[in-house]
């Protein structure tokens, strides 16, 4: 039912642990659903230099996690913050439809440690929305 | 790669006796049952004598043997039927909380066509008191549906004990045995039961096909209306060579079922206790009233699916909650009945042994599994070590 | 003795390639299709492909197949399912007399259940005029059921002309295909049907599968609740075997459709002519809206079933009436409804060629048929030579 | 799904044919029905010296009938007239529950034949209904 880079992701995340020192930390969903998110970044002149995450959850869960680190790191903090559910499902070719809500929590775990960056260093900008 | 296969209670293999008795039926003796002619008598007879095979197992007349499509539609034909041809008698339902979906789902539809159902709670061994039965039943309740054996736990329920009350109202009982029909006792007499429903691929036989026993004088209706075939309670053709498989299949298990419990309930204590040393690892059901074959425990701050991920890659096959609700986002209903915490009831993983099982298969995967489960652990942020 | 089998209406035999399609589901590769597991996975594969090659021949989407245990349960699906569905908008159901039991003691059940049935009478060559079809709709009728192709005498109703007059209603048209779907072309849109019942054991499947299509947004309810499998639309631990066969069946026969289709035209036909020079025969439904396999005539004086039982001492199996009903003492509705009168429909017989029959079957038939018919009109009370 | 004995009976049924100058004739059952009986006795000194029929129904109506005419032929008209439907029944080893009325019709087949015998010689008696 995973596509093989989900099998791949889930067998071998990159990017598992926590950073000590991190610039922001995010944590989403909770464990009534059946899945947990936290997800750490290091921020140094506006990218985001390393970023590590814990899951509690299923193999879509483990492996959307593990995906969007990769997606993340290296990048600017405005555009970590551009990646969506859609683009994460995309790199791992595919989530089977049951399973598309776990792209959303990794989006949102890595927007709420941005946001919590933000926050802690007084950053936040007024959103337009 | 080692292949193990630990799922015995979403299905099991046909086995080669089974196959052999089932393979005339297919393209030679491929006649239609209802027939004059001699192909349809050779088919008449395979199917009487299956008939005459399981109703000798479950201490049953032949004529009280439906036969079906597999569990699901013995559970529907024996709910609806029985709503159906006694509503004008009473819309009382009486069942448990931890049914397997094809009860529940069925009480549920009935719930939306104006009858009403009790949904008894179990304790957190998830076992049934039978006193609680006698309390809900009422006047107009028509029907008492609660499973001999639970699939996800394996507990087995106090059926003859229920039966013998059930017995004194105006009610019929019915009891889901499509978990404990290889296994347990399913004398109907024994049991107090006037409808019982068994799947013949859980018990070595073909996927698509099962019984429901009818007692007589048991009203029913129809859930599948045509031709007068099963003496007008199942309408059509006979499936020959899944009838002939069912039968032959419920007599070999039967046959060798206290040798083979009594090997399995060996296997089974030791794969719990060996699990059991891993921290923080409950297990499920009761130790004394559990199938012979089921192992069911939750291993805490992890999540079952990439447990069953993981156990998968190292090539050992099974299962989280029931298998056709595998995929769905809700944890257990049967656990949660039980009491435990939705974030426990997450991690649950089911291992159930059969005839293929060896020793050297729980020594691996008890090998195994205390590295998967410490690998999540240490990726889960619910754990401190 | 010879043995030459004539009830391929009835059901026909597996064939070699689907049987040995089917075998590796059944003790190698038996997963449960609803597991996380590589046995799983096979088995979910081997369903996919199997929907697929199913909707191909249908011109379906996959998602709009549902497998079920065989043409009675998709009927009852089709028409309990519409009906319950949409018995807010309307309790009117159109269909014919001349339907199988599985769609008329289905209605007749609605009937019972509050819902107003039209059955429309067909013309002396059992055909249904699509114009009737057009005058019974009404603002609150939900379904218009009308079988492809009649299992007793073969006659083709004009189903793309009807599906086109119901597509126009707020109606849903359901065609029960089981005897046309290894025959005829079954591409739901140039048919214009929403609902589609076939069954694999008439077209050299097994026997105890089946295949409802839902044309995507008709609303209809399960009839076997539990687990999500099929959609929601129909629970059970998929027949991942039968499955397998049913669609290795279809693929088979549509492939070799046209070639088959000629070469039991040419047989039917001789055969027929054969009879006809009998006297005192009649041939029963259209000789040109006609099955490719069905022969079905009535040799006045004699009664149906003795002729069958001296047939089948000749070694030949043959029908009169449908297979279900044979043992009933009612004449077949079908001949009844095409103006028969009684003591004529008594004496119909069916033969029903397939893809064993040969040419020299048939000249075995033609020979022995009018011997049998003479002997039995010389002890007829009725026949004066 | 017939006994052996209806099998014989049906293939090689004993004494067909009618009677031309019979003593009495029975004609039982209707065509809607898909069962016509008709049958013909020759009775001398009050015993069935001879016995013909003719049968339009399925096998066992066929059977019956054959089976009658055996148990009737060589008896005195009122030892004929005690035999049952039940008789023919078991004389054939049984018949399948649905046609058990083959049998009632071939019963009343040879009684309408003995009545038809005595009403030509006017010999009914009264019956104690
Ligand atoms: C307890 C119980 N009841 C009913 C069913 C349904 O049986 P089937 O899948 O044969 O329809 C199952 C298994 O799926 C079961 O475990
Ligand atoms: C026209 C028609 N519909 C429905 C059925 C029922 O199919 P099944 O016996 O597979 O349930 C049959 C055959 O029995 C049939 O000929």
């Amino acid at each position: 039912m995973y596509s093989e880079k989900v099998m791949d992701h889930f067998q071998n995340p990159r990017n598992v642990g926590e950073i000590v020192d991190a610039s922001g930390v995010g944590e989403v969903g909770n464990a009534r659903c059946g899945d947990i998110m936290k997800l750490w970044i290091k921020v140094e002149d506006n990218i985001i230099t390393d970023i590590k995450f814990k899951t509690f959850g299923c193999g879509a869960a483990i492996a959307t996690s593990s995906m969007i680190t990769e997606l993340a790191i290296g990048k600017t903090v405005e555009e970590a913050e551009q990646i969506t559910n859609k683009a994460v499902a995309e790199a791992l070719d595919g989530l089977p439809p049951i399973k598309m809500h776990c792209s959303n929590l990794a989006a949102e775990a890595l927007h709420a440690a941005i946001q919590d960056y933000r926050s802690r260093n007084g950053l936040n900008i007024p959103r337009s929305q | 790669m080692q292949r193990i296969y630990l799922d015995h209670a979403a299905t099991t293999p046909v086995l080669p006796e089974v196959l052999e008795a089932m393979l005339p039926y297919f393209s030679h003796e491929f006649g239609n049952a209802s027939g004059v002619y001699s192909w349809s008598r050779t088919a008449r007879q395979a199917v009487d004598q299956a008939r005459d095979t399981v109703a000798e197992i479950l201490g049953a007349l032949a004529e009280e043997i439906v036969f079906t499509a597999g569990g699901s539609e013995s559970d529907n034909l024996a709910i609806k039927g029985v709503a159906w041809a006694n509503r004008e008698r009473g819309r009382h339902i009486i069942t448990s909380a931890i049914e397997h979906h094809a009860v529940l789902e069925t009480c549920h539809w009935l719930e939306r066509e104006g009858f009403e159902v009790t949904y008894l709670p179990v304790d957190s061994q998830g076992l049934v008191d039978p006193s609680a039965v006698e309390a809900a039943l009422r006047p107009d309740t028509i029907l008492v549906t609660i499973m001999h054996a639970n699939n996800e736990v394996g507990t087995i329920q106090p059926i003859a004990e229920i039966g013998q009350i059930v017995k004194d109202s105006k009610a019929v009982f019915h009891t889901d045995a499509v978990q404990s029909a290889g296994v347990l006792d399913i004398n109907v007499d024994r049991l107090h039961v006037d409808l019982l429903s068994l799947s013949a691929h859980k018990l070595y036989g073909p996927k698509g096909v099962g019984v429901l026993y009818v007692r007589k004088g048991t009203r029913i209706s129809p859930l599948i209306h045509g031709g007068a075939h099963e003496r007008r309670r199942r309408a059509g053709t006979e499936n020959v060579p899944g009838i002939v498989g069912l039968a032959k299949a419920l007599e070999i298990t039967h046959a060798e079922r206290e040798k083979e419990n009594a090997r399995l309930i060996l296997l089974r204590d030791r794969l719990i206790e060996g699990l059991q040393t891993i921290p923080h690892t409950r297990v499920n059901g009761s130790l004394t009233q559990r199938l012979p074959n089921n192992v069911n425990v939750c291993f805490e701050f992890i999540e079952g699916e990439s447990l069953l991920l993981t156990l998968d890659m190292r090539g050992v096959a099974a299962s989280s909650g029931s298998a056709c609700t595998s995929g769905s986002l809700e944890p257990s209903h049967v656990l949660l009945a039980m009491g435990l915490p939705h974030e426990i009831a997450h991690g649950s993983l089911r291992l159930t042994l059969g005839r293929g099982t060896t020793a050297a298969d729980i020594d691996y995967v008890l090998a195994e599994i205390p590295q998967i489960v410490e690998r999540l652990r240490a990726m889960s942020p619910l754990y401190r070590a």
